[in-house]
């Protein structure tokens, strides 16, 4: 139990950790929204005055004169209430509406990718660490070289090439919008044309981490000795792959894969910002120019939680996969 | 025992002028014309310093050995109970497959570490079953791993534990039973019990002898403990450098042993119940020869 | 009977024998310890090695050779060719030379970033681990927190709160630093929890070491691969990261990195005014780095888990053995 | 429906010949929301909810008439009577009447949180055709304000709607286009069938959502949208580069130093001197600037600060030159820094009193063009014998120190009023009133400039009927001279906003020799008379 | 010369187990003597707690009670840093207790000078190397600067030896010494100790599970079971005449050459079950005792 017990106890201090941190940062931010939303207006030909200005306060609340204690504590009791306030920069708009808006699209395209490349990754390395030293280990650097490209420089020549010149795939937008999203095959079809290449992009430049680390633990695993017995038990060469081989080499992956499952929500923004992607990345991006404190701590704690949530799950899923880990606590 | 030395029966294994070559940047000849018989049911011990080959041996013999080692000559037969002969080191791959655990099985050096941590004792178990007797129903497959397990001596009910849930002598026995389960011709030993304190070593010793007296399969046991392998072995071979310098019964290597090598072995072991030899204590005795 | 004295010397193998013969007929001076922590030269060190070389001799020495990288003329987007080696920008900038500033600045980053995250790592993994108790566990709780804190959004926010003054490269470099040691951290904890219980550790405590240098004479130094290689990555990530912000503005703003000047080449369009001179390059050279030093890491895999090396030396006998085959 | 969805690399909109299709610049997706008077409103001012009447900011002359009709000030400003439009419906059929006017007009007085225009007056219903709105004191200058940007709402919607906190995601309004249908990633105005004008020719406008200018460029060169208004490669060869498509640039707004100038408000730094502005502003190769950092689409500014072409009639002759020059003056600038005492130390830099002539520029990070200016500023300054150093920083941070005052030099740009008159510039960016000392968040007066001339100047044009151009053109001559003199804001050059639209599918669009709205695709209500005005070609 | 008094030491490890917290007591009250030129032997079964009891000695670990009393000849007591150049240990793995990263030098030359054994560079290598060659590695030289990888098993241990001696240990704590080593050379090692041992007047405490060695090289068994001392006496009474079942049963299953064949084949294991560790015989005096020292009726 205490194995649960003690888990349980990091993810309340680091929800705290992350709550507090989450209070704390924007307050510490320089900017505040009215003079933001002004200077927006202003730059859009709109007059700006005293009055405007007035008028802006009122709208938004100005500073408020409470003691930080006090304001921390509304702001625990609000998020415990599920109230996230109101998302200045589209002004009335709660931030768990602007968050629900956004959410599915990050987490279908970045969680697919994030998903694909775990599995090509992870399966590539697998066949790459079970015959080390052939011409496949060749991937490795390959795949290492993706990796340490920029991702927006790759993307971009990608969208270049792919979406400008060849013109196979859509590069902008996250469907056509000529179509109404729901749930009908035409939009979904849309929706996976506009995504392909975007996911393309993530797979391409994170599938080399997991590539190498999988190939590393193969060999590490392979000169195991039950692997060794499993060959003198003359079980099939399948066999011993899936279920000896990879299932144990896997082991560290699925805990690095929890970790980047959580990161899904916030790596999306440098993707989001180059397909114009509609997504939470974009809306964190919007937030932190419009000093939209609100809106930022909601998707910091969306982020949070996600990470926290996708570890949680991972650690039970651990204790499953690993039997051990139950006894190691 | 002694009929079974004197080759009257046909031999279950046959090894000759078996060499195995580590090719490294200075090749090292690992095993060197080892040449050597089973006769069924007999247990054949193999002992020798750490690095002398005998792992290596094994190895060989069921053809596990991986680059860079490789069989430079010799031969191994394996003499089927049904009267055919097999030639190991011309198998192609899969019939090696199919060959491997239903007539020959191993037990390894540290087979602590030989299960998979992450898969229940059953699921183990089962593998082998489910590969080599593809027949079985599911029922009968678990009711033969109960069964095994019984005869090594570990409780039924801990089939479905996973390796690390058991203890170190426990494990060794699962192994054990996992090598037994096909019913195998002749099983391999290597360093069953090295890591296991005396009184489970002692144990498992008793249940091996045991279940070799009811199923009567041939056993090569490896060690490098010389008065374990007098306890339990028909004959002892001993191994120096890759070769096999004294190959006797048990009784001969220890009363008349002709190798100095095996002398050397023998004297390495004080005696737990002889008299107090005149060279313990004193600090120069030619065996600390090797300090340098 | 045991007590049987041999008559004879045997004619054993004497290992001890044997071992030390060895040493004394190749007569070559021991290793030293931090010796055998050098990766073996492999294919993939000396390319990896020769790449990160040449860019780092670029940055360092590049500078010097270049004309003023601020100097606009009127003269803007010149294809590579006489004078601009590697074209202009829009401004009429020289490429090049804004390539061997960026490529300074760049790689001071990764190296701050990766010193920086390296003490941190080291001091909260190595420390914790080595001391137990309630301080590996504060340490461990609060570099798993910093895991699970997001990283990129909290540098968009922290380098917004930074003071304009002391924005730039170093801010960029200690944001980066502070969100991105925590994963090293575990796995320096890690292998310190392993080092800590062996017994060579137990060993010098008895001879009377203080903890200081239990940790930094007996354990540090068997970590260096470790070490190395979270450093490596820590460069890495750093370039990869500060291009990732400056992409989205928030960047090294007054300082010249790779990434600012890929931003600056995507803002003037660049890519669509088909000026690769000015788009690739820097892209490129962050490729290359980061390639390079992956290709480092690869080697100080193999002294981290030598059983990587043995894949490597069978794969050459292979095709050694095979060569030798077809001839 | 997709027709040739996918065939085109950009956002996709295949969109039919009677679409057009808009991208505003605006970044990520929309967010629901067509209050009119909401600051974060995406849409609705003019397309929906119309005003009044429409000023047009690049044209002085009469408005249009829109919902009013005609509009006249009592001889003191303190009256101002509309005759409004008959037979005018909402798109949900209702008729419009004078109380929808009057209650609109009320409703910024009752909500203060939406009242941006600071509207003070009682209105009156004379008839359903006639309101007559009485002002406390003259109120000539905020006519443009009440009449062209005061969206007109129905009473009979509106009574329930709270004007501050309620989105409007269904927006009713008299005007030419009704909302067709919304989506995160884009929303679609159909033409109004009842409009009172008459049905427009353009059928409908779908408004994507894109990251921003770089996406904007490559959907413009993908084809897929039709009018944006943002930079693209090649500015100066759109109709070469993109098939089909042409650009309009206007310029409206002066790009300058802004300076923190005023010493007495708390401004420190050299910059406080007037010398070193002068200097700064015959430094400037405004050419070179405009080359560089705008792709030759600004142009020339006045000291003055009034728009060399459309306030031609009130620039002041008593300038020391009617336009900035374009190309550097070193002999000049040099010569006022000596005579204001300044020395060249041994760096090349002048110094008085031991401070040296170096002063910080702040930028916004990603504002390609002002840095690439600023940059250029340095090396022009530099061979003056000034050094300026660029300090780039987030816009939140560059807002709040401009707010502030905490700043040496900013580049930024001074922006118009709700009509082509000049005075709007100057109250709000010169008037003692929009300014207040350092430290003290004040909007727009950021130069701190406080004259009480120049005040005075303003508050007799406040008085004035803006008709009466004779009687006004000596107080702009007041102000234009003092803030030659002072150039708290120095100028470098009238920005150009650039717009590209789709001349081959549309026909009627804003040119430069008509320019008869603001062709600025974010330009509210510009944007409604120019699709009021589109045709389709049918292409 | 130093002796050490060990006092009813106890050693409770507080091990959690899901939500419960369980003690386990790895040593209970375990009482003995080192004294100059002895040798005390501890055997017992794996897990008995010898390790703890070797590393508390050596202050890796705190006893939760009982004491440990390093006395000097003339009764002084010795304490802090002090005490770690009297008592040193050697580890059961001369693999693991070598630092790969160091040389052979460092090893043995950094008790030299935390103790403060020696003056100056010349001074400690001029010591290392005489230490070296004290436990019969030559070329000491050559040795000296050699890294741990490049040195056989038997080498090591050596070398470990060496290290422990090296600040003046005069008690000596060899924790399963040779177990690691290869059969042929753990004699050569034992021997060496022994020669130390005689040259040094140490006192040493030789914990092995091998019951054959013990009996050779102490003079003084203790039998441990299950953190207990159950019989204790001198060696060769020890293991020709066991007294408690589980030193029958440990004696019984240590491979004789000379019962070949025997042993094995009778018939089933021994029940460990009803082996009792709270009785303890002691041949010195021949009674039962109890825990707390009182003496028992035989069972
Ligand atoms: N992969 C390898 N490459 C090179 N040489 C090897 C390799 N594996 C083993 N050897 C060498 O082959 C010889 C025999 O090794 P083997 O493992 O068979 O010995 P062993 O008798 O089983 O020893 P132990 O008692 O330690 O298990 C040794 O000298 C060893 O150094
Ligand atoms: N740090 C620790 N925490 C909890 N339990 C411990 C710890 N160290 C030892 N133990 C337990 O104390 C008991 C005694 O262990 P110890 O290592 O002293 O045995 P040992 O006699 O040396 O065994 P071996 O012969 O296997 O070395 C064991 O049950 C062990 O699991
Ligand atoms: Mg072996
Ligand atoms: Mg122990």
């Amino acid at each position: 139990m205490s194995y649960f017990v003690r888990k349980l106890g990091f993810y309340l201090v680091a929800l705290w950790a992350a709550l507090t941190l989450n209070f704390l940062i924007p307050r510490l931010m320089p900017g505040n929204p009215v003079d933001v939303l002004l200077a927006k207006l202003q730059q859009r030909g709109g007059i700006v005055d005293a009055a405007t200005r007035r008028s802006y306060e009122l709208l938004l609340g100005g500073g408020t004169d409470e003691p930080i204690w006090v304001q921390y504590g509304n702001y625990l009791v609000n998020l415990a209430k599920g109230d996230l306030g109101i998302a200045v920069s589209v002004f009335p708009t709660p931030v768990s509406e602007v968050i629900g808006q956004a959410l599915p699209w990050t987490i279908a395209l970045v969680g697919i990718a994030t998903i694909l490349s775990f599995i090509l990754g992870v399966g590539l390395g697998a066949i790459v660490g079970w015959k080390p030293g052939t011409w496949l280990d060749s991937l490795v650097p390959a795949t290492t070289l993706l990796a340490a490209v920029p991702y927006f420089w790759l993307a971009l020549i990608l969208v270049l090439i792919i979406s400008s010149t060849w013109q196979l795939l859509p590069g902008m937008g996250g469907y056509d919008v000529v179509l109404s999203p729901g749930w009908n095959t035409e939009f979904i079809l849309s929706a996976i044309e506009y995504g392909t290449l975007p996911a393309l992009t993530i797979v391409l430049s994170s599938i080399g981490g997991w590539l190498l680390g999988m190939r590393n633990m193969m060999v590490s695993t392979l000169s195991e000795d039950y692997i060794l017995t499993a060959q003198a038990k003359g079980l099939r060469n399948s066999r011993i792959l899936g279920g000896y081989a990879a299932r144990n080499a896997a082991l560290p992956s699925i805990a690095g894969f929890a970790i980047s499952l959580g990161f899904v929500v916030s790596g999306s923004i440098i993707t989001e910002q180059v397909f114009s992607y509609p997504g939470i990345g974009s809306k964190l991006l919007q937030a932190v120019q419009n000093s939209d404190y609100a809106l930022m701590q909601g998707i910091f704690l969306v982020i949070t939680l996600a990470v926290l949530g996708a570890n949680l799950l991972v650690d039970l899923l651990y204790g499953i996969i690993d039997p051990r880990t139950r006894a190691r606590s | 025992m002694t009929a079974l030395t004197e080759r009257a029966v046909r031999p279950v294994l046959t090894v000759e002028d078996l060499s195995v070559v580590y090719d490294v940047a200075n090749p090292v000849t690992a095993v060197k014309n080892v040449s050597l018989t089973l006769a069924p049911g007999e247990i054949l011990g193999l002992a020798g310093e750490s690095g002398c080959g005998k792992t290596t041996l094994a190895y060989a013999i069921n053809r596990l050995h991986k680059p860079p080692a490789r069989i430079s000559s010799g031969s191994v037969t394996f003499s089927d109970a049904d009267g055919s002969d097999i030639d190991l080191l011309a198998l192609s791959d899969e019939k090696l497959r199919a060959f491997r655990w239903s007539k020959l099985s191993m037990v390894f050096q540290g087979a602590m570490n030989a299960l998979n941590p992450v898969i229940s004792i059953a699921a183990q178990l089962d593998d082998v079953l489910r590969t080599h007797r593809p027949g079985m129903s599911k029922a009968e497959r678990r009711a033969r791993g109960q069964d095994v397990l019984q005869r090594v001596g570990v409780d039924p009910k801990r089939l479905n534990s996973f390796p690390h849930e058991l203890s170190g002598g426990m494990r060794q026995r699962v192994m054990i039973a996992m090598a037994l389960i096909l019913e195998p011709q002749v099983m391999i030993m290597d360093e069953p019990t090295t890591a296991l304190d005396v009184v489970v070593q002692r144990d498992i010793l008793r249940e091996i002898i045991r279940l070799r007296d009811e199923l009567n399969f041939a056993v090569i046991f490896i060690t490098h403990d010389l008065p374990l392998l007098l306890e339990i072995s028909d004959r002892i071979a001993i191994m120096l450098r890759g070769e096999i310098v004294e190959l006797n019964s048990g009784e001969q290597i220890y009363r008349n042993p002709q190798h100095p090598y095996t002398q050397k072995l023998l004297g390495s072991f004080p005696s737990l119940t002889g008299d107090r030899g005149d060279f313990i204590r004193t600090g120069d005795h030619a065996l600390t020869g090797d300090n340098r | 009977m045991t007590n049987l004295t041999p008559t004879t010397e045997p004619s054993v193998a004497d290992a001890d024998e044997a071992l030390a013969a060895t040493a004394r007929e190749e007569g070559r001076k021991p290793r030293a310890g931090w010796r055998a922590m050098l990766p073996s030269m492999t294919p993939s060190l000396v390319i990896g090695f020769g790449i990160v070389a040449a860019i780092v001799l670029f940055g360092l020495l590049g500078p010097l050779f270049v004309q003023d990288p601020t100097t606009v003329r009127n003269s803007g987007l010149q294809p590579p060719g006489d004078g601009h080696l590697l074209g202009t920008t829009q401004t009429g900038q020289d490429v090049l030379a804004q390539l061997a500033f960026a490529t300074r600045g760049s790689l001071e980053i990764g190296l701050i970033v990766g010193v920086l995250a390296t003490l941190l790592s080291a001091f909260f993994g190595v420390l914790g681990a080595y001391l137990g108790g309630f301080a590996d566990e504060a340490f461990s709780l609060f570099s798993n927190v910093m895991l699970v804190i997001p990283g990129l959004p909290l540098v968009i926010v922290i380098s917004g709160f930074v003071p304009q003054e002391q924005r730039g490269l170093w801010t960029i470099a200690v944001v980066l630093a502070i969100t991105g040691w925590a994963a090293s951290a575990r796995v320096l904890r890690a292998q310190t929890l392993s080092l800590r219980n062996r017994d060579y550790v137990a060993a010098s405590r008895v001879a009377g070491e203080r903890s200081w240098r239990v940790i930094a004479v007996e354990i540090l130094p068997n970590l260096l691969p470790v070490i190395a290689s979270q450093f490596v990555f820590a460069v890495i990530f750093a370039i990869l990261s500060e291009a990732g912000l400056a992409f989205l503005g928030l960047g090294a703003s007054n300082s010249s990195t790779l990434g600012t000047m890929l931003f600056y080449a995507q803002n003037g369009f660049a890519l669509q005014l088909k000026a690769w001179w000015w788009f690739v390059p820097p892209g490129l050279i962050i490729a290359l780095l980061g390639c390079g030093l992956s290709l480092i890491n690869f080697s100080i895999d193999e002294i981290i888990n030598p059983k990587l090396r043995n894949v490597r030396a069978h794969a050459k006998r292979m095709r050694i053995a095979r060569k030798a085959a077809a001839r | 429906s997709a027709s040739g969805s996918g065939s085109s690399g950009g956002s996709g909109s295949g969109s039919a010949s009677d679409t057009l299709v808009a991208y505003t610049g605006q970044a990520g997706d929309y967010q629901i929301n067509f209050n009119p008077y909401s600051p974060s409103t995406i849409g609705g001012p003019g397309e929906i909810f119309e005003p009044l009447f429409y000023y047009n900011q690049l044209q002085s002359g009469d408005p249009k008439p829109l919902l009013g009709t005609e509009f006249s000030w009592n001889e003191d400003g303190t009256v101002l009577s509309v005759t409004l439009r008959d037979g005018v419906k909402w798109s949900d059929g209702e008729d419009f009447t004078a109380d929808d006017v009057a209650f609109s007009l009320n409703l910024l007085k009752e909500n203060p949180a939406v009242n941006a225009i600071g509207f003070d007056g009682e209105v009156a219903v004379v008839d359903p055709t006639h309101v007559t709105i009485t002002f406390p004191a003259p109120a000539f200058v905020n006519g443009p304000s009440i009449l062209g940007r005061t969206w007109i709402v129905p009473e009979h919607l509106w009574k329930d709607i709270d004007p501050a906190t309620d989105v409007v995601a269904e927006p009713v309004g008299t005007g030419p286009f009704v909302l067709g249908e919304f989506k995160a990633q884009a929303f679609r105005y159909d033409a109004n069938p009842t409009y009172w004008d008459g049905e427009p020719e353009l059928k409908h406008v779908r408004y994507v959502a894109l990251s921003g200018n770089q996406a904007g460029a490559d959907a413009l060169a993908a084809g897929s949208i039709d009018w944006q208004t943002g930079p693209v490669p090649d500015m100066a060869n759109v109709e070469k580069n993109y098939p089909g498509y042409k650009a309009v640039t206007v310029h409206m707004n002066q790009v300058a130093l802004f300076t923190c100038s005023n010493a007495e408000l708390g401004c420190e730094g050299p910059q406080t001197d007037p010398a070193v502005r002068q200097a700064l502003y015959y430094a400037m190769d405004r050419d070179q600037i405009n080359s560089l950092a705008f792709q030759d689409t600004a142009a020339e500014v006045s000291p003055g600060f009034a728009l060399p072409e459309r306030d031609a009639a009130l620039l002041s002759d008593s300038l020391p030159e009617q336009t900035a020059p374009m190309s550097p003056d070193v002999d000049k600038a040099t010569q006022i820094l000596e005579a204001a005492g300044y020395a060249k130390g041994s760096d090349g830099i002048y110094a008085k009193d031991g401070v040296r002539l170096a002063m910080s520029v702040r930028v916004v990070t990603g504002w390609t063009d002002y840095i690439t200016a600023v940059d250029l500023l340095a090396q022009q300054a530099k061979a003056v014998g000034i050094e300026i150093t660029a300090l780039q920083s987030s816009w939140n941070e560059w807002t709040e120190v401009r707010g502030l005052g905490e700043y040496q030099l900013l580049i930024d740009s001074v922006t118009q009023g709700p009509a082509a008159d000049p005075y709007y510039m100057y109250n709000e960016f010169f008037s003692t009133a929009n300014t207040g000392p350092v430290g003290q968040s004040v909007n727009p007066g950021f130069a701190r400039f406080s004259d009480p001339e120049v005040d005075a100047a303003l508050a007799a044009l406040r008085t004035s009927n803006p008709t009466d151009v004779e009687s006004r053109k000596p107080h702009y001559d007041i102000i234009q001279q003092k803030i030659a003199a002072n150039l708290p804001y120095i100028p470098v050059l009238t920005g150009g906003t650039t717009s590209e639209y789709n001349a081959a599918k549309f026909s009627g669009w804003p040119t430069e020799e008509d320019l008869y709205a603001v062709p600025a695709v974010w330009s509210r209500p510009d944007s409604s008379q120019v699709f009021a005005s589109l045709t389709p070609t049918g292409k | 010369m130093t002796s050490v008094e060990v006092k009813n030491l106890t050693k409770e490890f507080h091990i959690r187990n899901g939500m419960k917290r369980s003690t386990l007591t790895a040593v209970d009250r375990v009482s003995f003597d080192l004294l100059p030129g002895r040798t005390v032997a501890l055997v017992g079964e794996s897990g008995s707690g010898k390790s703890t009891i070797a590393r508390m000695l050596a202050r890796l670990e705190k006893p939760t009670s009982g004491s440990i009393d390093v006395t000097l000849d003339d009764r002084t007591p010795v304490h802090g840093s002090v005490y770690r150049r009297h008592v040193q240990m050697v580890f059961q793995d001369p693999f693991a207790s070598l630092n790969p990263f160091h040389s052979i030098e460092h090893h043995v030359a950094r008790p030299l000078k935390i103790h403060r054994r020696t003056r100056g560079a010349a001074e400690t290598h001029e010591r290392v190397v005489h230490m070296l060659e004290r436990v019969n590695l030559s070329p000491a030289e050559d040795i000296a600067a050699r890294r741990p990888h490049e040195l056989s098993g038997g080498q090591r241990q050596r070398v470990a030896i060496a290290r422990a001696l090296a600040p003046g240990a005069q008690v000596l704590i060899a924790d399963e010494p040779v177990s690691m080593l290869d059969v042929s050379i753990r004699l050569g090692v034992l021997n060496l100790m022994a020669r130390l041992q005689r040259e040094d007047n140490l006192a040493v405490l030789y914990i092995t599970h091998d019951l054959a060695t013990a009996r050779h090289f102490s003079d003084e068994i203790l039998v441990l079971y299950r953190g207990r001392v159950v019989e204790r006496g001198p060696a060769d009474s020890v293991i020709l005449n066991p007294q408690h079942d589980y030193t029958k049963l440990l004696a019984a299953s240590a491979p004789d050459p000379e019962r070949m064949g025997k042993l094995v084949r009778a018939t089933g294991a021994p029940d460990r079950s009803g082996i009792d560790n709270s009785v303890s015989f002691n041949h010195y005096t021949g009674e039962w005792t109890s825990l707390d020292k009182r003496p028992v009726p035989v069972s």
